[in-house]
């Protein structure tokens, strides 16, 4: 029952797509009503069940390790939360900014599938179970960054998106695998007893390696981060929703949730806590030049999950809590800031800040709400942003200095980014553009309104009264660690080394601010550099090359190639397994030579010869009748005078329509070269000489008895046939014989299909 | 003993005749057609379920006993290939009403196509290894003239490849098959299995490498793998595309059903070389057919060389050689054929409404056609194993397995090309399905005024439903699989049940 | 006369029967034994020429064998001495035959007898091409030629 | 006895089989080969069968043998003269010893008809 | 082909050589020959006909369609395997018939007689498609 | 014996075989009948060669008499023979239908009138 | 002793055959030379039935007998029916 929930919203995407046919505008309002119900029950489970988290495990693909299990214990109904909670205002904020288009079905669509996926990935209790919800992940961001797919620019971000998601997924799937197997469960939550099997197992740093591939691709970590900004091409509700609340953290859940199973070791913290940093300060430097609105928040949302993988990493219960603290509080004003976005987007038509100005007049209410969350962004108290830098602080106080420094940028940036996003647009004198569009300017409505306002008054209620939310914060982090642990949360501390940090980077952000102008001239420059997303693109152009030109090499529509290759190839393999395993062996007995049997044998090979070199086509036919004769006679001299019999015959009508269809046909030629006809040469002897051995190897090999003996004794008593051939024919292997007077029948079928059929012009191929 | 093993061979003959006798009415050709495919079809469910029940069931033709006569085996392995032959069959038979002109059916189109089924599951049933060989025939002679009707430019271009190809792999079978009964003086596969078992001489062992090598290039061409695939993105997107859609589905798995067969039953004394061996081919087989994929630009080619991938996929369980590893495998082919089959019915449908198959004139069929793009999303999904589809499980399985077996370069290889598949997958999305269609160019129709007719449609939507259940039903379906490669592996019942403990 | 063919066989196949076994010896046995009673009786019976023909077939069968035989001999002797002494020469040659049976016969057999060889008829079934390869006298082998289709047609008419 | 009868006749039926490959190996043009091949090769059969039909001295074998000479008597003669006149459609040249062609001028190569001599001049 | 002598030759041999063709036909169970053999000189003594006389005098000889002849050889082989199938044995399992002949040893018949007389059909009707078509398309 | 006549199946594959890598239809044609003979001969004599009795069984006997030919091979190379009868006249038929839809029976020349010379990419 | 003689004449016949098949020089020439070959091939099976005293060899002449003709027929139908390089003009 409980998993319904999970599944309702694959239920509402089918619903979607049909009640937005039916009542276009109403649509959203009434879909959203679904992630508010699962926000209440999934608040109300975290409030009430998380001493004792409910859990369930269904029969699905038990004979692999799947199973519908899942389990509902704090961190992931944290993070249902915020998916729930921050999907339900992108519904109603979707229903104002796509009001009227034409794909809206489509959206909401992709939407809720998405929105499931999410919930699916935080509450699986089942690794593979998991990695489906994840990927499901992938696909339905793919389609929402693709939205606007008639542009080339919105299917190439999707497809980077998906692409590079996708790679670490595929990655993270092999590293499920190894764990799952390694530890002989995929159930997560069995998996937290028995993680020190896995860190014991010298496949644990592969596994590691693996899974955070995973784990990096999708929170879009140094070296994978470019993709997240190619994104903005989604429509806002999308990039409010995939890359400020929901899918970007889902990398950062599976490194909080496996942090009982995989975490504590050297290796687990070195790498993430490096990698971490660097994201935080590469996130922080590559926000600081942007002019989108968007990428502007979309770069420091990379610092910012650099920033919770660094914590992740130390795995400490402070950090889990700074780490759990930072994720709420960024969901909350990362959502708003993006709607808010959007709104000035759709409103006045661009986003890039050098342009906007003067929108405070004509969008109070944006404007505020703009201002609350960009003070929680930028950590002033009382803020909830506040409450996150303090505790991360002290975590980072205790830690390396180069990552303090790394945070410490990193806030200082978030600071600079905050003030952009609030001054620029709203309360900047406007920039004077000839025909611009500011005159029409209105406030967004309703629906698109709504989401941002409660999201940053929440922001600033939890800062506010953050003593209060402790209990959660704890239930939260004990499920992380897997452990009981005490946690408090206030939101003044005193004048801590952690505030007076806060401070001085609210000082020296507001400080460079004004210089940003002239900075963002020089980051520019700097973004010019070839980065990761060059490597990436030159490695996409890379394969994509060398796939050319293999393909080109090997399937070049040249059949002599193809045939030379595949002959080589058997010829080669055979050949060579033959003489390297010492497969040679001449037969003991043989029969003596006649001399007429060889003069046969002479014929039918000069006749071969002769066929090859023949300038006419009908003397060429003229060798292969003979060649055939004299082997039919062969036949008949070893005892064989049905196939004798049936080979003339054959033979003969073949050569009638050889000579038929030949004399049709263009004259002999060789067109080929005299280089090809010597390497052609050079195999056919190959092909000959193995076939000889061949032969000889298969006499000299001839262990057991045939089991012909049955058909002589039989034919005649049970089969009721003197002539054995015939009898095994059409009795003992009649089966055969009813394939191949079917091959012939076909055959018939075939070249009366082919000669007799007409391309009639304006015959229509497809019939209603 | 039980006459059903040989109904799956025997009605789609029995239509074929059928259609071949009512040469003047194609009226009357078309109605034989579909009604024989829902016969084979029932026919096919009835065995396979009788199997599931029995494990194995063994008929001995003409009442000869094994190994004189000619036995039919239906082991669970034979019975999933034949009912999905069957499903196949249904699916193509019914998208063919619409897609299948009346020249064409004329030209004794149904007929043809019941004897390929003839051909695919004589091939699928057979213990004895000529009476295989007869069966390849059946199908590839089949296949020739369907792939041949018409006698378009291309087209012929295309067939000659794959007719002189095909021959080549069919001479090769033939020598290997003589050599084979020199040693062993017997055809049937239980016996041949049970003779090489007792072979101890280091020089017949080293021979019967050397066949081994032999049938893996015979069953190898037909099966599309490096370097012996030429043929096959020469030829696929040439014929109309109900015909590609049933060579896609079913010839190449018969190729891979009898690499399996036979290096589970018979060529199993030096599996250090010879498994090994097809391990490297399937590595191979996947990146070359997944690079094609990558840098074609038409529809159907990207398809083509999306099987020569896969194809790899299948062959990477049997080189790992575990009971799951060849489930995997099982499962794999089971996917594929589904997905296969209807990725090549859905582009029929672009093509006929699109007017071409090169992606650059294509476009604007998400908008037009959303229908159709969800039929083409389902199967594409699967088929770059996007779960829960079923190609996420046939992949996953793979993987686990050759994780398993420590075999981490392949595992690595196998990845890369799902990415890889992805990519061309979202190519094939992108291009024609979300891309505008492309303004300017005159001989691009008005896409929105096509109708689509339920013939055209439902097989595919029949068979996107399989893929979903597949993968929804992975349990009892991987269960069924997985009880396959346990049999597979331990080919013993498989001998005692022919052999009748001989 | 195909009356008297038909009364034959069956009294061969009567003889067969009455033995009780259907052997090549008991039908041939049983056509001649039939060949005689009927001859015996041939008064009582119309009149043919059956009688004649029977016979004088067997004759000319073991003179066209002769005839073969010879011609046989003279080309291995043409073949096997070192210099030719053939003089070929293409003759038309206008038959006294002139049903298609008649045609037909005397072309195979020209064929099969010394130094000719049938080429073609013509159009309207007068004239026969015959390579003839000693044929240094035209009129010569053009009798040679009569000859044969006289014995022939002799035979037939 | 029957033995070297049997064996006899088959000797000089593989002569005759000989000498008519002699002839088609040595005679100078097509139509003087075929003398050599209709004839010659012919006899050799009738020998062969002949010593064949005395070796297994048996009527049914005899009847079988004498069918097979039958055959070729029928058959030889207008295979010969279905290759000379496809022969002398292709132009195939007659030996240059040859002294006179009556046919000459004779065939329409269009219709594929020939004249008598009447229509000649 | 406009041969005189031939077209003559040939209207006689070819009721001679049908007859042959079955014989080898009957004979085959026994002795060299069978379905096969003996359609393939069916087809031959049709084929010889179609060069005399052209495909289309030939087809009228034959008087039903090759499609027709091997849609019944099919149909044929396909039932003589199916009849043991309603006595309860497997497909293709011979049933026989002793025919008494007096005072010899009595005549076998059963269905791989039938089974063999469908692939004189198909044989035939095939081989004369071959040539038929090739006739008449090349 | 069999020595030579391995000898003759390899002469017949290697023929074979260069006829096939030719880049003309008409002789790859040939290389495939070729190839089918080679293979035929194969599958004849390595199963072993005999010069006992025919596998017929006599009139008075009811088991076929030692020693006689292995009958299993004959009746799969008869098999073989009829099937590659069927798909040699098809084979021609397709060339014969290529040919005249292309008028060339050089490959190179059809692959770049059929493909637009894009058969790769 | 004397079957090897008849065989030696019989393969030395066939190899004289053969010389001409390959020799041509025109194509009616190698029609008649395989239809010689033909022949000698019945002397062959003749021979072979008389040593290995099998009787049953004789069908298979029967059976090549006929379609030596057929084939010979269809070669000259063609040769008359094609064009060749040395037709008169
Ligand atoms: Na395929
Ligand atoms: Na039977």
């Amino acid at each position: 029952m409980t998993s319904l929930v999970v599944f309702a919203g694959f239920f509402a995407a089918l619903f979607a797509l049909w009640l937005t046919k039916k009542w276009r505008t109403r649509a959203g309002l009434i879909l959203s009503v679904l992630p508010f119900l699962q926000v209440v029950f999934f608040l109300y489970l975290l409030f009430t069940k998380t001493a004792e988290p409910v859990r369930m495990n269904l029969p699905w693909g038990d004979i692999i390790g799947l199973s519908l299990a899942f389990n509902f214990d704090g961190l992931g109904l944290l993070f249902a939360v915020l998916i729930s909670g921050i999907g339900f205002f992108v519904c109603l904020y979707a229903s104002g900014y796509l009001k009227g288009h034409q794909d809206l079905g489509r959206f909401y669509f992709w939407l809720f599938i998405f929105m499931a996926s999410m919930l699916g990935v935080v509450l699986s209790d089942n690794l593979i179970l998991l990695f489906i919800f994840w990927e499901l992940t992938s696909l339905s961001s793919f389609f929402l960054i693709g939205f606007k797919h008639d542009e080339q620019r919105s299917r190439d971000a999707a497809l980077q998106a998906l692409l590079v998601t996708g790679l670490g997924g595929l990655a993270m799937l092999a590293g499920f695998v190894l764990i799952g197997e390694i530890s002989g469960t995929y159930v997560i939550s069995e998996l937290f007893h028995s993680g020190h099997l896995l860190r014991e197992s010298t496949l644990y740093l592969p596994a590691l390696i693996l899974v955070l591939a995973g784990a990096f691709t999708k929170s879009a970590q140094f070296p994978f981060h470019f993709w997240l900004p190619n994104a903005m091409e989604a429509p806002t509700p999308v990039s409010a929703y995939l890359h400020s609340a929901t899918m970007v953290k889902a990398g950062v859940y599976l490194l909080a949730r496996l942090l009982p199973i995989m975490g504590g070791t050297a290796e687990w913290q070195n790498i993430i806590v490096v990698v971490g940093a660097i994201t935080t300060v590469i996130g922080a430097i590559l926000a600081l030049g942007q002019t989108d609105l968007k990428r502007l928040l979309a770069y420091s949302t990379v610092s910012a999950l650099g920033t919770m993988t660094m914590l992740l990493g130390y795995g400490d219960t402070l950090a889990v809590k700074a780490c759990i603290i930072f994720i709420t509080a960024h969901a909350f004003y990362k959502g708003a800031l993006f709607m808010i976005a959007g709104s000035i987007d759709h409103e006045a038509g661009t986003r890039d800040i050098r342009f906007l100005g003067g929108l405070a007049k004509k969008m109070p209410v944006t404007a505020v709400t703009a201002a609350v969350a960009a003070l929680s962004m930028a950590g002033v108290i009382p803020f909830f942003g506040f409450v996150a830098k303090e505790v991360l602080y002290e975590r980072v106080l205790q830690a390396n200095l180069w990552v303090l420094a790394a945070v410490v940028f990193a806030a200082f940036a978030n600071v600079i980014v905050a003030i952009l996003i609030c001054i620029n647009p709203f309360w900047r004198r406007p920039v004077e553009i000839s025909d611009s569009p500011l005159k029409t300017i209105h406030e967004a409505p309703v629906a698109m309104l709504t989401g941002p306002i409660v999201l940053a008054f929440i922001g600033l209620m939890v800062g506010v009264f953050a003593s209060g939310s402790g209990e959660i914060i704890k239930a939260v982090v004990s499920a992380t660690v897997q452990q009981s642990v005490n946690i408090k949360l206030a939101l003044w501390h005193g004048l801590t080394p952690p505030f007076i940090l806060s401070l001085l980077t609210l000082i020296a952000g507001f400080g460079v601010y004004f210089l940003i102008p002239y900075l963002r001239i020089l980051l520019q420059k700097l973004y010019r550099l070839p980065g990761p997303e060059k490597i990436y693109q030159l490695s996409w152009q890379f394969t994509l090359r060398f796939a050319s030109i293999i393909i080109d090499k090997l399937q070049n529509g040249y059949l002599r190639y193809y045939l030379s290759t595949i002959i080589i190839s058997v010829i080669g393999g055979a050949g060579l397994t033959l003489l390297l395993k010492g497969g040679l062996q001449l037969p003991e007995q043989l029969l003596a030579p006649r001399f007429y049997e060889i003069g046969l044998v002479l014929i039918v090979l000069i006749a071969a010869f002769y066929a090859t070199i023949a300038k006419s086509r009908l003397a060429a036919v003229a060798s292969m009748g003979a060649i055939g004769f004299s082997i039919s006679i062969l036949y008949l001299l070893f005892g064989a005078p049905d196939l004798s019999m049936t080979q003339f015959l054959i033979e003969s009508l073949t050569v009638i329509l050889f000579v038929v269809a030949f004399y049709h046909m263009p004259r002999f030629a060789d067109f080929s070269s005299p280089h090809a006809r010597v390497r052609d040469v050079f195999i056919a002897l190959f092909t000959g000489a193995l076939m000889t051995v061949l032969v000889m190897s298969s006499l000299g090999n001839r262990i057991f008895p045939p089991i012909s003996q049955y058909y002589a004794e039989n034919a005649y008593l049970l089969g009721h046939g003197r002539n054995v051939v015939n009898v095994i024919l059409i009795d003992f292997r009649g089966i055969d014989t009813l394939g191949e007077i079917t091959v012939l029948s076909i055959a018939a079928l075939g070249v009366f299909a082919l000669l007799k059929y007409r391309n009639r012009k304006g015959s229509k191929e497809i019939s209603k | 003993m039980t006459n059903l093993l040989v109904a799956p061979i025997l009605i789609p003959m029995l239509f074929g005749i059928l259609c071949l006798l009512s040469f003047k009415s194609t009226r009357l050709q078309r109605i034989l057609g579909f009604v024989g495919t829902i016969v084979l079809f029932c026919a096919s469910l009835g065995l396979f379920f009788l199997t599931l029940k029995h494990e194995i069931l063994v008929l001995h033709i003409g009442s000869w006993p094994a190994p004189y006569g000619i036995t039919l085996v239906s082991d669970l392995f034979s019975a999933i290939m034949q009912l999905l032959t069957s499903i196949v069959g249904l699916a193509v038979g019914w998208y063919s009403l619409a897609m299948i002109g009346e020249q064409r059916t004329a030209f004794g189109f149904y007929a043809l196509f019941h004897f390929l089924l003839m051909g695919v599951n004589g091939s699928f049933l057979t213990a004895d290894i000529f009476n295989l060989y007869v069966w390849f025939e059946v199908m590839l002679i089949s296949s020739f003239v369907m792939m041949a009707l018409g006698g378009e430019r291309a087209q012929m271009a295309g067939a000659l490849k794959y007719v002189v190809i095909n021959l080549i792999s069919s001479a090769i079978f033939l020598a290997a098959l003589g050599i084979l009964y020199g040693i062993a003086g017997t055809l049937n596969m239980a016996d041949l299995a049970v003779k090489f078992s007792q072979i101890d001489s280091n020089s017949s062992r080293a021979l019967i490498s050397a066949l081994a090598v032999l049938f893996l290039a015979a069953f190898g061409i037909k099966a599309a793998i490096f370097p012996l695939f030429f043929w096959l993105p020469a030829s696929y997107h040439t014929p109309p595309a109900a015909i590609a859609a049933v060579f896609s589905g079913l010839l190449t798995k018969v190729g891979v059903y009898a690499l399996i067969r036979v290096f589970t039953l018979i060529f199993i004394q030096d599996t250090g070389f010879t498994h090994t061996l097809i391990l490297v081919l399937s590595c191979l087989t996947m990146l070359i057919g997944v690079f094609g994929a990558m840098v074609q630009h038409e529809f159907r080619r990207v398809l083509s060389f999306h099987i020569v991938s896969q194809i790899g996929y299948m062959l990477m369980g049997l080189g790992l050689f575990t009971p799951l590893a060849l489930a995997a495998s099982v499962f794999y082919i089971m996917h594929h054929i589904l997905v296969k089959t209807n990725l090549f019915l859905v582009s029929g449908v672009v093509e006929y409404l699109g007017k071409t198959a090169d992606l650059n004139k294509l476009g604007g069929l998400y908008r037009s056609q959303p229908l159709l793009a969800i039929l083409f999303l389902i199967p594409a999904m699967s088929l770059a194993g996007i779960p829960p589809l079923s190609g996420f499980f046939a992949k996953f399985n793979l993987i686990k397995t050759g994780l398993l077996e420590s075999q981490y370069w392949v595992v690595g290889i196998a990845l890369i090309v799902s990415l890889f598949t992805l990519y061309s997958m979202i190519k094939l999305w992108n291009q024609a399905f979300w891309k505008p269609a492309p303004p300017l160019s005159p001989d691009v129709p008005v896409v929105q005024e096509k109708v689509l007719c339920k013939p055209m449609i439902l097989p595919i939507v029949l068979l996107a439903s399989l893929t979903i259940l597949v993968g929804v039903g992975i349990g009892p379906v991987f269960e069924i699989a997985m009880r396959t490669g346990v049999q597979l592996f331990e080919p013993a019942r498989y001998i005692t049940a022919v052999l009748g403990g001989l | 006369m195909s009356f008297y063919i038909i009364i034959n066989l069956f009294l061969a196949l009567a003889w067969a029967a009455l033995l009780g076994s259907f052997s090549p010896q008991n039908l041939l046995f049983g056509y001649l034994l039939g060949f005689l009673v009927l001859f015996l009786s041939r008064r009582a019976l119309p009149q043919s020429k059956y009688f004649e023909k029977v016979p004088k077939g067997v004759v000319f069968f073991l003179f066209f064998l002769w005839e073969l035989l010879k011609a046989s001999i003279r080309v291995a002797i043409d073949v096997l001495s070192p210099k030719h002494h053939m003089r070929p020469r293409v003759i038309a040659y206008k038959m006294k035959a002139h049903t298609q049976a008649e045609i037909v016969l005397l072309s195979n057999l020209l064929t099969l007898t010394p130094g000719s060889l049938s080429l073609d008829v013509s159009s309207d079934h007068t004239v026969l091409y015959v390579h003839s390869i000693y044929a240094e006298d035209e009129e010569k082998a053009i009798a040679g030629l009569q000859q044969l289709e006289d014995k022939l047609l002799d035979l037939l008419r | 006895m029957e033995k070297i009868l049997s064996e006899v006749m088959m000797l000089i039926g593989a002569t005759f089989m000989l000498i008519a490959s002699l002839g088609v190996v040595r005679l100078p043009d097509l139509f003087m080969r075929m003398h050599s091949n209709t004839k010659s090769a012919t006899l050799g059969v009738f020998f062969m069968m002949l010593g064949l039909s005395i070796h297994f001295g048996s009527l049914s074998i005899f009847i079988r043998a004498l069918s097979v000479v039958l055959f070729f008597m029928i058959t030889a003669p207008v295979a010969a003269q279905i290759i000379a006149r496809a022969a002398y459609f292709s132009g195939v040249p007659l030996w240059k010893e040859t002294m006179s062609d009556a046919l000459e001028g004779h065939y329409n190569f269009s219709t594929h008809t020939l004249s008598n001599l009447d229509n000649d001049d | 082909m406009n041969s005189f002598i031939l077209r003559v030759t040939i209207r006689y041999l070819l009721p001679l050589l049908l007859l042959f063709s079955i014989y080898t036909f009957l004979r085959g169970h026994n002795e060299p020959g069978g379905g096969f053999a003996a359609g393939l000189i069916a087809a031959a003594s049709l084929s010889l006909y179609t060069i005399a006389y052209g495909a289309k005098r030939a087809r009228q000889v034959l008087s039903i369609d090759p499609r027709f002849l091997i849609g019944s050889g099919l149909l044929l082989a396909l039932i003589s395997g199916l009849i043991p199938i309603l006595m309860g044995k497997p497909f293709l399992s011979g049933v026989w018939l002793k025919i008494p002949i007096p005072r010899n040893t009595p005549f076998d018949i059963g269905t791989p007689f039938f089974f063999d007389l469908g692939v004189f059909f198909v044989v035939a009707g095939v081989t004369l498609m071959f040539v038929f078509i090739f006739e008449e398309e090349i | 014996m069999e020595i030579i006549l391995a000898i003759m199946i390899g002469g017949l594959y290697a023929a074979a075989v260069y006829m096939i890598l030719r880049r003309s239809l008409v002789k790859i044609l040939i290389g495939i009948v070729l190839l089918s003979q080679a293979t035929n001969m194969l599958i004849f004599v390595s199963s072993g060669i005999t010069r006992g009795n025919s596998p017929v069984i006599k009139a008075e006997e009811t088991v076929l008499s030692q020693p006689h030919a292995d009958p299993l091979p004959q009746a799969l190379v008869l098999t073989a023979i009829v099937i590659s009868f069927g798909l040699t006249a098809f084979a021609l038929a397709l060339t014969y239908r290529a040919y005249k839809s292309v008028k060339t029976d050089d490959l190179d020349k059809l692959r770049s009138a059929a493909m637009g010379g894009e058969e790769n990419v | 002793m004397m079957i090897n003689i008849i065989f030696g004449m019989l393969i030395l016949g066939m190899l004289l055959a053969f010389f001409r098949l390959l020799r041509g020089p025109s194509l009616p020439d190698r029609v008649v030379a395989l239809d010689l070959l033909a022949i000698q091939a019945v002397g062959m099976i003749a021979a072979h039935a008389v040593r290995s005293n099998q009787s049953i060899y004789l069908d298979v002449a029967l059976a090549l007998a006929l379609i030596t003709f057929l084939s010979t027929i269809a070669f000259a139908f063609h040769i008359e029916k094609g064009e060749l390089p040395w037709k008169k003009s």
